[in-house]
């Protein structure tokens, strides 16, 4: 295959990604995009098999690496829980942070199979590009790999505080870039792997001293990054899938990172210079000596089966405890009784955009049913009963009522306006912003302590009765 | 006319040779980014104006930057609902890095390289599979009202 | 190491010097795109598996079909308030072939292309000044309500 | 300057185009769009100076000829009657075009100063990607110029139809295919004229048969034509500039044209065969027999006086009239005697996309008071008074309840909902459609029949009585 037509291919495919990406902006579009971008993956892939003609022995171990890695990928993507979405990006990120750190070093040491130059004197150009990519690999890989430890559970989602951190990781970040100045002008293969090193070093630093519950603007970060640093392999190798997905993938990370960021009203750089959430989120339990109403599970089917509007507003707890199954056999009860049910998503419900309409989704709630904040923020006020099922900060008066707050300005669901609040969590504890929610001691709001899942569940019940 | 392009061809020619010698220079002298002088200097020396001489760099500089007005604006167009899935597939379209991984395996004239090509290729092949088939799996969960 | 490189090096200087000479060949020969194969062969004997070889066609290529897409998102994102403004307005920025008007009248070998080119400059210089100017009088125009 | 870093400031100057059309999203961005654009020129400008550095005498003659240009362009913008705009377009693609063929002429008889080889030896990529360019951009020429000759009244709108004009058109379609293949192989400036006449002719040919109401959908498909004209000048020159621009300004037609034959509920094709609309849009005075109810400025003054709600709908006839300064007037009145009041603009009122908007933006009508068809739709029900003003088709209810009728699904301005309307028109004729308006009849309507402007004008006297 000529340079030339493969370079159009490539073009080609990432056109197609670009097509991918389109296709989500409706769920009806959403599979086709998706199977338009395999195509685009399938025809890099061809190319570059055609461009570079492997020999036999080299074709077999390629299959071979395809059908370990796909195995595995196929296997995961299979039985990984829709709640474990986050962790999830979280860990395939750290792999294209990896895999961007090897190929670079690949090049380094094959340059001419790249068509970069020769061992030992690669053009410089290359070298700078090549370096800037393996870098942010580098910090992507360590960096999700944290993100995944303390999305999952696995180390405390509390921030780890170095003293002095700031100056070390300035220190570290001056470092990397003389190294990248000098491995510009000797292509070193120490040098190259001392950067490898500092960047993983730096990876950590950055991300350990950041809370748990920051975790998903992280991974939209890191996901941002590691198109960047596509993009740079890209300009390496002159390749123009890898250009445009990069650039594709860096501004997808970025969007989304910004959208969260609007949605719970705080600066980047303050979630990226870390020290916020963490584990307080479960303290805040001392100021109950204002009156609150607490209601059973009877109480409950009894005000909704009467209601002729419920609006129901998911949120991180309705994850944790998988409530989204009982919530929707509940929804479905209610809507044979001719009670109107519409869901309300907040933008940062959960822990991950998008995370409640995944959930609700998998439990077969139609997406017609499912509105945005600002497409149902002003039907509360006509609303009888609201359901607030394991969803806490998104509901905050104080983000709208109280200047003193720190999540004043933040936007929320209105879901006070409404005649009946029925609240499920387990507590009157915080949410993850770990600020006390003046609604629970409202006159029509009505707590529901206790587990999500068993409580929607013998709301069903007593529905049924 | 023949003869005038002729010898204008000629000079140019002197100036091809003496670029491609200068890069046979440097490579000797292991200095880098000769490949790119060669190239350059070969090209200018055969172009005009405004034609082909310029540096692919620009090119792909130019199409870098437009992909990311493309990406700002066909990301703002994915509905909020979609926000899950589409991190799952922007995670696994980045592992189009692949390209670099297949070059490292396939053709590369270091063992070591190959080696680590062959890791690179393995782990975004879990990339690749499992982002589109997870991502498949949430899409197919989106469904509308049964009338 | 050094020696090999210089080897494999000067094996590639041959291929560059014969590209120059058939170029030269088909200069001598009137035929076209004469340039084009120079630098083509120059650069592909210069360059590896992915390199600089590729035709900048296909770079201009790329950066056209983006530009669609830019195109595409950027229009559709204009409010239809502003739709005759965005109609006068790209009147003056398609004006931008002005630079091809500019080569002709500036440096160009032959009386009969300046001529060509002057009368193109004027041409394109009322759509420029003029669209830019109806652009700026009509978009003055619109305000908000005063409070 | 370097080759390279003059491509990069082109690269500059399209990107800053592309910002200018941005700043089109919004009113108050706007201005700042256009001046972004000015600079994205003079860059353009500049460097193509300093890259190709033209003698003093030949400086001197560029300054000249940007003077004159200027000079001209400058008199127009200043002079031009807002009413004008849609003929000014056309003028000004007209200009576009015929340059695109001037720049290609010059190409070609002096091809090394646009770096594309040597007289009768150019590259033969280059020779095809410039005979496209010239063949567009001459169609592009005279479709223009009769588009302008049909918009600004110098010659009748009504369809011009040959007889077996697509036999011909197809014909003179593929000698132009086969001369540009001949033109590659020979590079003959023969050839090269023989191109631009065919396509000269073909412009003129394509654009009789199509209706002057039709025109604004023209004007954009030749604006789209002429951004592809100039892509392929810019393929031909290998700027960055023009190729981004070129696909820019496609792209906008293109979109554009879209948005009209949407809002007519036409397809595009059936615009470019043409044979629609003209001067019938005249006649139709014929079945006034059903009863019609008159009314005078008084009446109309009382209605509206005592209303609380007023929506205007402007229309063609308003732009006919110049009756917008008058309107103003006339809203100012009524909103001191607090009646609130707001305008409705329907996708294609008027004869340009966004017509309505400027007219109404001249007369000083603040932008948040004017509102598109989606978002004031559902406001008519609870309207008192709708002033519709020369607009008729885009009220007439038969594009919504008569499935027979030849504009049935365009959407219109559901007017008919509101309590009363008063219709502004000079008789009870038809619009551009040629269709009759049952509206005229209905109970609610008040037919006020005269200038639109000298009626409006006696209103407010009434009102200020
Ligand atoms: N979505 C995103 O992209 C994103 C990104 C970054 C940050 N955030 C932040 O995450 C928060 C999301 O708000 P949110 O309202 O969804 O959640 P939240 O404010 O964190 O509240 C979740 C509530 O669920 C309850 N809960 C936990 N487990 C439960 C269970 N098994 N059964 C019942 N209830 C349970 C908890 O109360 P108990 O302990 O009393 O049960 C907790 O108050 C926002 O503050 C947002 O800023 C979101
Ligand atoms: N905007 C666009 O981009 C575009 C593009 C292509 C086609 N169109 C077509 O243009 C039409 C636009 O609809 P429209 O409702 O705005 O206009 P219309 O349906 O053409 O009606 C205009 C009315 O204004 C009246 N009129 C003309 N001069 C007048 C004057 N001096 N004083 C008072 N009334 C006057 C005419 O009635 P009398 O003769 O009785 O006075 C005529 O019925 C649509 O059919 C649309 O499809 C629009």
């Amino acid at each position: 295959m000529s340079a030339n037509f493969a370079a159009f291919l490539y073009l080609v495919s990432g056109v197609l990604f670009i097509l991918a990406l389109r296709g989500l902006s409706h769920p009806t579009t959403s599979r086709r995009g998706n199977t338009i971008g395999m195509v685009g993956m399938a025809i890099a892939i061809l190319t570059t098999l055609f461009l570079a003609v492997p020999s036999f022995g080299h074709f077999v171990l390629i299959v071979l690496g395809i059908a370990i890695g796909g195995g595995v990928g196929a296997y995961i993507a299979r039985r990984i829980p829709m709640t474990a979405m986050p962790q999830l990006v979280a860990a395939f990120h750290s792999l294209v942070g990896l895999a961007a750190v090897l190929v670079a070093a690949a090049a380094l040491y094959s340059p001419t199979s790249f068509g970069i130059g020769e061992v030992g004197a690669i053009d410089g150009q290359a070298l700078v590009e090549m370096s800037i990519g393996v870098a942010i690999g580098a910090i992507t890989f360590t960096g999700s790999i944290i993100a995944f430890l303390k999305l999952d559970g696995r180390m405390s989602g509390k921030p780890i505080m170095l003293p002095s951190r700031h100056a070390i990781n300035a220190g570290l970040g001056v470092l990397l870039i003389v190294l990248i100045v000098a491995l510009v002008s000797t292509a070193s293969a120490t040098l190259f792997w001392l950067i490898v090193l500092v960047a993983l070093a730096l990876g950590v630093l950055l991300i350990v001293p950041i809370g748990g519950a920051d975790m998903p603007v992280v991974i939209s970060m890191l996901n941002s990054y590691s198109g960047w640093a596509a993009a740079g392999i890209g300009f390496t190798l002159g390749n123009l899938a890898l250009i445009i997905t990069g650039a594709l993938v860096g501004s997808s990370g970025a969007i989304l990172s910004y959208i969260m960021c609007k949605g719970m009203n705080r600066s980047f750089i303050s979630v990226i210079l870390g020290g916020f959430g963490g584990d307080q989120a479960a303290a805040g339990t001392d100021d109950i000596d204002r009156t609150v109403k607490q209601g059973s599970a009877d109480d409950a089917a009894f005000l909704m089966s009467n209601a002729s509007r419920v609006i129901i507003v998911p949120g991180y707890g309705m994850a944790v405890a998988q409530a989204q199954h009982a919530l929707r056999e509940m929804a479905d009860v209610l809507k044979e009784a001719d009670v109107e049910v519409k869901y309300a998503i907040h933008p940062v419900a959960g822990r991950m955009p998008g995370h409640m309409n995944v959930l609700l989704a998998e439990a077969n709630v139609p997406y017609d049913e499912v509105f945005e904040l600002d497409d149902i923020n002003s039907e509360f006020a006509q609303t009888d009963v609201v359901y607030v099922i394991g969803a806490n900060d998104v509901t905050n008066p104080a983000a709208r009522d109280d200047k003193s707050s720190p999540i004043y300005g933040m936007p929320i669901l209105d879901v006070d306006k409404a005649k009946t609040c029925l609240f499920v969590k387990r507590s009157l504890g915080a949410g993850y912003a770990g600020i006390d929610n003046t609604l629970f001691y409202k006159d029509g709001t009505m707590m529901l302590l206790g587990d999500a899942k068993k409580m929607t569940e013998e709301i069903v019940k007593a529905l049924d009765a | 006319m023949a003869s005038e392009a002729l010898d204008r061809a000629l000079d140019r020619l002197d100036g091809a040779v003496q670029a491609v010698r200068d890069a046979a220079q440097s490579v000797a002298n292991g200095a880098a980014d000769h490949a790119q002088v060669t190239a350059d200097a070969a090209g200018a020396a055969a172009h005009g104006v405004s034609g082909g001489a310029i540096d692919p760099f620009i090119f792909r500089f130019a199409i870098f930057v437009l992909a990311i007005f493309v990406g700002y604006y066909v990301v703002w167009s994915v509905t909020p609902a979609l926000h899950t899935p589409l991190m799952a597939v922007t995670n696994a379209i980045s592992s189009v890095i692949v390209v670099g991984a297949l070059l490292a395996v396939g053709i590369s004239s270091s063992g070591f390289a190959s080696v680590l090509g062959f890791i690179a290729l393995v782990l975004v092949s879990v990339n690749i599979v499992g982002g589109f088939m997870v991502t498949q799996r949430m899409l197919a969960m989106y469904k509308k009202k049964e009338k």
